[in-house]
Order: structure tokens, then C-alpha cells, then sequence
């Protein structure tokens, strides 16, 4: 599935899109970190749809997915 | 003011800052509501932080901040809060939300919120509430560029 | 914004509604300061209040405001309150105030108050302080016209 | 002493200001009561000096006086 990136994540991947394979939240986590330099020492939060998913659950590749840094508008 | 209360999704977003004169207009707009007695106005504008980054010396001043958004979900949350805000203060009449996208330097304004209503109250209370949840569940993004033309990614605490 | 922390009496009155656009130019001249992230505006306006008065069948519909004022008395208050809003925000870079006299139609402005400080929490208080201070505390007296050329006083509650 | 009057008291008065002679405020009261229509059933205060008092209190008849209808700015 692609996955949309945002803000210091996609400075990071160098991309706004990447392309990954999972079947759950976790497993895209996984596969995310081994794919983003410093992931696991950024904060961010994954949106499915959407809507952000702080819990785990499982993904059958059409949804629209999302990795956000903090929000900084306003 | 045709948007009052309709549900559909709205366009907050306007590349480069937004013109106080605009803002004048937005007002005049509102001299042929007879009800309305009250408006409120929020504006952000930005400022030249002096920040200390991790990864540099302290003291490097932000000259502008660039801004981004995941726009299909910032727009579809904003239209949460917009309904949200006319259940819970329903003598609003009005509630226009603009943000910036891109580069906006110091001292230009990226961010308004402006609500109506027939008293002061309601008005007051809905821009505080649409201020701060935009705030804190916009997926828009930030990133300071310093005066050396280095950059740090802004984060609403 | 030469105004900052001065202690002298400034006039807030004007003759006539606020034209939207002077809001808009107002905002304009702050865009030299570095130092300010939050603009927090209050803006009243002319309804079209149906009253029932006394004296005489209800539904009779105001078309305008009149407003007269005991200027040294609400000039000498007003300075008291803006030196009271500094202290207690004390991050408040600016306020501004005006309040009108004369015939004030229905859709136009007759009262703005503008602050601005660094973060959003201190204009914002400092607005709804000084807003609530003025209804109350200021000397100024308005008179309702009906659309049927009759007229009641209002009074703030 | 020369009295300002405002608003609705003024146009019951038909005047904006008014000579009274009092020693004190209830002293003013009493005469303002006796040269204005209907005051008795006005809400209304004092100003002397440009701050409002409630408490009866001395005149030595250079104060300046106003007598002022409900607010009703902004």
C-alpha cells in the first residue's frame, strides 16, 4: 500500500510516498522504521482514512494511510 | 455567510499570508446580517523566535515559517469542529477559517478564525474552542527557517 | 503601537461607525512587530433588536443607535482599565480601543477592541477583560431609534 | 453648583445641565428629585469627580458633578 508522509518525516525519507507492504499497524510500524532514518526517535502518529489509530489494527491494504509529525498550525 | 450550517467541506487553506485588508472585507461582508451583534477575531501572525535547536547554537531567529498540510484530513476534521461548534454555541451565525499554506515570513498573519453571533458570549467562547482544537488536531506542519537559512520543524505544544 | 504601557488619556471615541476597513488597517500596522503571534479582536455591531417597550406596542424594530458619552468620565476610566489589562497580562503588547459616537445604523460598527501579545491566551483573556469593563464601567448612553421613528434607552444588563 | 446630566435624564430635563445648590449628595439628590420628571423612577448614579459614589458625602460645590442613566457602550 502507499503510505503518505508528512513534514519532518518526509525530510527524513526524502519522499512524500513510499510503498509498504503490512497487514496490520504494527507491522506497517515495522517496516516504516526499518524504511525511515530516526523514525524511532521521531514522535508521530499514524492516520488510517483519515482519522488518527493509536491502536492496533488490521489493514487490507485499501485504506488510506498517513505518518504525521506533531501539528503545527495555527 | 451562505456557509451557515451547511455540512459540506470547506477550503480553509490560501497560499501566502493572509492580507489584513482581507480580513476588513471579510468584516464589511457582515453589515447586511440584522442579528448579529458580536464578532470575534482570531489571527495568528508570526513571529521572529529566537530558538535553540539540538543540533546548532542557541540564538538562531526564525525569519518565516513554511507551512504544509495533509489537506483531504485537515479539511474533513475541520468540518467536525465547525459542526461541533454550531451544536454547542447555536446563536453563532458565522464561522469563517482561513490558514496559510507556504512560506510566510515574520510579522505576516497565517491563521484567522472569526466568528458572529447576536451577543458577545457565544462568539468569544467559539473562536477560543475552533482556535485550539485547530490547533491541536490539524494535520498542518511547520517548519521554522532560520535567519542562516537552516530550519527546525515547529510542534504545538 | 507607540502606545504601549503609556499612562496619558487617549481618546477612543469616533465620530460615526468604525468602517471595516480601518479594522483591516490596524491589523496592517502591526506587521512590523516581531514579537507578536496572537491578535485577538472583539467587534460590536448594530442589531436589528425587535423591543417591546412600555410605553407602546412590542415589535417595534430598532434601525439605529444613538450614542452620546460623558467623554472626560469614560476617557479617565478607560485609561484605568488599559493600565489594569497591561499589569494583569503583562505579555500584551498592544491595545486598542474605540467606541462611537453619534447615529450608529443597523450592520455597522460601533465598538472594537484589538489586543495582541506574544502567545494566544494573554490577548484573548485581556479582550473578554476589557470588553466586559467597558459595558459596564464606561459612561455611554444609547439611545435605540425604531424603524416607526420613536425611541427607547437601552441599557447593558 | 453647575450638574451634567446624560441620556435619558437629560432628555427628561430637557437640558444637559442644571444649577443646583446642595451641601451634600443626598442634599443633591432631594433637589435633582424635585427639578426633573419622573427621576424618582429612573435608575441612575452620581459621579463626582468622574467616579461614581453611592455613599452620601459632603459638597463644597466645586466637584464636579454628573448624573448618569444605565450604561450602555459596546
Amino acid at each position: 500500500m502507499e503510505v503518505l508522509l508528512f513534514g519532518m518525516i518526509a525530510e527524513k525519507a526524502n519522499t512524500d510516498r513510499v510503498q509498504i507492504s503490512a497487514t496490520s499497524l504494527s507491522e506497517l510500524r515495522t517496516a516504516l522504521t526499518a524504511r525511515i532514518p530516526d523514525l524511532d526517535r521521531m514522535s508521530y502518529a499514524i492516520a488510517v482514512d483519515r482519522a488518527v489509530v493509536l491502536a492496533d489494527r488490521a489493514l487490507n491494504g485499501t485504506e488510506e494511510i498517513a505518518v504525521l509529525p506533531p501539528f503545527a498550525g495555527g | 455567510m451562505s456557509e451557515v450550517r451547511q455540512h459540506k467541506v470547506k477550503d480553509i487553506f490560501v497560499d501566502g499570508p493572509i492580507d489584513p485588508s482581507f480580513v476588513g472585507t471579510s468584516i464589511a461582508k457582515h453589515a447586511t446580517r440584522q442579528d448579529i451583534g458580536a464578532h470575534e477575531i482570531f489571527l495568528g501572525q508570526i513571529r521572529a523566535d529566537v530558538v535553540g535547536a539540538d543540533d546548532r547554537p542557541p540564538n538562531n531567529v526564525v525569519i518565516a515559517i513554511e507551512y504544509t498540510a495533509y489537506r483531504e484530513m485537515a479539511l474533513e476534521t475541520m468540518t467536525a469542529i465547525r459542526e461541533e461548534a454550531f451544536v454547542r454555541w447555536p446563536e453563532m451565525t458565522c464561522l469563517h477559517v482561513h490558514h496559510s499554506l507556504g512560506t510566510i515570513p515574520v510579522g505576516q498573519l497565517c491563521f484567522m478564525v472569526f466568528a458572529s453571533s447576536k451577543h458577545r458570549q457565544q462568539a468569544r467562547e467559539a473562536v477560543a474552542y475552533v482556535v485550539d482544537r485547530i490547533k491541536s488536531e490539524l494535520p498542518i506542519f511547520g517548519k521554522e527557517i532560520f535567519v542562516d537559512n537552516t530550519h527546525q520543524w515547529k510542534r504545538n505544544t
